[in-house]
């Protein structure tokens, strides 16, 4: 029986989806937002959920529909606000009122930590922050001539990922920078949904591959009409 | 003379940095300084997104919203690039294999503390981004940001009055008028702007300087700063 | 009825893959459950030198230097398959992606505690590879061993005694005479070669069992050892 | 002017290695072994060295040649011993009469310890080896509902790497199994060192490059001959 991991709608791409789940989504710099998931994600409407999502708010993202919507209890990322200095975003409306929980990462930290997770490493030394605020309270140590601090990892139950082309056993191929976050965040996540332009009826060649389908098990693909 | 404009500081970083030479450049002014590195020069500029090898500005009919750098501004590959993940991207920051990042900066300390993030504006949340881990981990960090502050206040100071990026990591700062490197002993300043004195440039800057026995003046060609 | 030879243990191994698993296959008589796989279902076969997609071994004539599997194997792709290097390859592993790794072992204890590598072998350093990483993280760890060693020892015990892979990791033993898991309680017998009683299992077994409800007969088809 | 990383000979390739260094070699299983720079090493004739390398004998690799010439002093790796059965290997006799000083690691936690230095990470903590004796006296710290080991980062002085073709900024592809621990050695080498079967005059394409240049400083074509 062959492995079908093709989902015929946004909507059953996301089922099951549920209250409570920390939801990873990639994207950044304008590139690699799996918005038609998130979109279904919307209308699914599961409530007080943590997003793992480097922008808190990007133009080109629709990451703030959920926020909206009330149903993101927590924001773990390493920009909180947009580059848009008009006015207030849902997000920052809702920070400023005390009503969703923030933690903010170095960006590095950010990604190593979802890297970690998939990788099975629950803890590591980083560099980056020590001395800083965002290394408030954390443990540090010295290592050599330098100061460190330890970072945990961060798992998600669900990613939502964009990629380029699939195959039936999910590996998939990234346009240029798309790809960021979603590698790392298909393997911290025990669910991981990517959004495709298309889909290979042949096997994606073995050196093409950029994420292997051993991390991804639905695919998308995204109605273009969108 | 006239202080130098944006444009000019950023031709003046880009005189220091060296063939072969692997840089990443931050958001705003600092990404600039591409455009004036030498020609024949093979420079890898690295973004945090993942591209190593960003090229020019793609033109308006040649922009791709795939292929972006970190600042969303839509980019073209120059020939030798290759594209990474962001896993990758800043195992390669972390990792010390950036030889040269230049930042902007709101203030750098004698003891090259970096502030370069604010999560101070009213009702904003904080934005970091790469910049700590570009400001612990780059071989060297260079800092492109005017000498004083709108009002006049020092941006170099003994120590940092804003929420720090990284500790003792600035290595060289690029003013309007003055370039200056971050010794054990404090600043050193190696460029004045003609016309202004040693004692004027003590007095807009709110640490000690010493000077360099071969301190010379700064000058760069002129450079438009594009209408907005 | 006679023991299982090790090409039906690997076969009684194989009947209890289900389709869509990524297993991963120990040196020695693991590498042979792959030949065991129901054709029509979709296992990936992962490999810790990084290949995502192991086939069958190449014929002669196609066989590839560089398409070697972690045992030196000169092997083929299947068709959907991917190769990373060792570093992603364990990420994987460690991160708990292998649905299943199948090892050879010299003991297993009650608790799951794993030893199967020996850095005894006189003045022969020790040799550990991948087998920790895979014992340790897998999710789950399936054993094919004799159910004794040559001497008549058990290799089934309260505690190992040769030095550990990993602890509490086992989940199934398929010996030549008996198909056991490991609960939380300790060993429980799932089936049993015909006419070797459950004393007689015992008496060859270093730890106490116990037998499920619906025990039944081991049983595989002949299979023919290759000759040497 | 144009970066230029080849070098015409393994020699040259090689050049300044010196005594006390700590060098990666790559491969595994048959495959990626840099085999002419590890003897234009040998010739060249650094002594003290420390070998990171996976099997401190294979019997498609020259490893061993370093190791009878005396010039190591140590190994790092996670096989001590290849499969042959026969006699001693000049590693085993070494090792045997205490003259070679050895560090064996579980295979995952050697390539990603050495990953780490090249990620800028001094130590992680990682499931694997917990309870054993490759774990006795290392420091160990639960999280979650298991036990974990602290491992730390593996930097080398040179790493000399295998690899199927580069182009002239040092990008290089890998033929299948090939790359195994070429790509983390590099990165966690202060000089690497590849030794490819083909030299590009056109860059690499950029989704076909395998390893940034940026982690490769010396490019040595194989001779066919050899």
């Amino acid at each position: 029986m062959a492995i079908e991991k093709r989902r015929a709608t946004a909507d059953e791409a996301v089922a099951g989806i549920s209250d409570g789940a920390t939801i990873m989504l990639s994207g950044f710099a304008g590139s690699g937002f799996a918005n038609q998931l998130v979109a279904a994600l919307r209308d699914l409407g599961p409530r007080n959920l943590t997003l793992v999502v480097n922008s808190a708010t990007h133009r080109l993202a629709n990451t703030h529909e959920l926020i909206e919507a009330g149903m993101v209890r927590k924001v773990i990322c390493s920009a909180a606000r947009g580059h848009d200095k008009s006015g207030l975003s849902a997000f920052e409306q809702l920070y400023k009122d005390g009503k969703i929980e923030l933690e903010v990462l170095p960006q590095g930290t950010f990604v190593e930590s979802i890297r970690a997770a998939g990788a099975g490493i629950p803890a590591y030394f980083t560099p980056t922050g020590f001395g800083t605020d965002l290394a408030a309270g954390k443990e540090t140590r010295r290592f050599g001539a330098r100061d460190y601090v330890l970072e945990q990892a961060i798992a998600g139950d669900v990613a939502l990922i964009r990629a380029d082309t699939a195959d039936r056993w999910g590996n998939l191929t990234f346009r240029h920078a798309q790809q960021n976050f979603g590698p790392a965040m298909a393997t911290a996540a025990k669910l991981a949904v990517a959004e495709v332009r298309g889909f290979s009826d042949t096997p994606i060649p073995s050196a093409q591959v950029q994420l292997s389908g051993v991390f991804v098990d639905r695919i998308f693909v995204a109605d273009v009409r969108a | 003379m006239k202080p130098l404009n944006r444009l000019q500081m950023a031709w003046r970083a880009a005189q220091d940095i060296a063939d072969g030479m692997v840089v990443n450049l931050g958001l705003g002014m600092p990404v600039n300084v591409s455009d004036y590195v030498a020609h024949d020069f093979d420079v890898v500029i690295q973004s945090e997104n993942g591209i190593i090898g960003v090229g020019p500005l793609a033109s308006a009919n040649a922009a791709d919203p795939d292929l972006v750098d970190a600042g969303s501004r839509r980019v073209t590959l120059r020939a030798g690039s290759t594209i990474i993940d962001s896993a990758a991207s800043f195992a390669m920051i972390r990792g010390g294999h950036i030889d040269v990042t230049i930042l902007g900066a709101f203030e750098v300390a004698a003891n090259g503390d970096l502030a370069n993030w604010d999560n101070r504006i009213p009702d904003k949340g904080p934005l970091v981004g790469g910049a700590m881990d570009l400001a612990a981990s780059a071989q060297a960090v260079w800092v492109l940001m005017e000498h004083n502050t709108r009002k006049g206040a020092p941006r170099l100071l003994e120590r940092c009055t804003l929420p720090l990026t990284a500790v003792h990591c600035v290595k060289r700062i690029y003013t309007d008028i003055a370039v200056i490197s971050v010794e054990p002993e404090g600043f050193l300043v190696h460029q004045i702007l003609p016309g202004i004195s040693r004692d004027a440039l003590q007095a807009r800057t709110g640490a000690k300087l010493a000077f360099a026995p071969d301190c010379s003046d700064l000058a760069a060609p002129a450079i438009a700063l594009p209408e907005i």
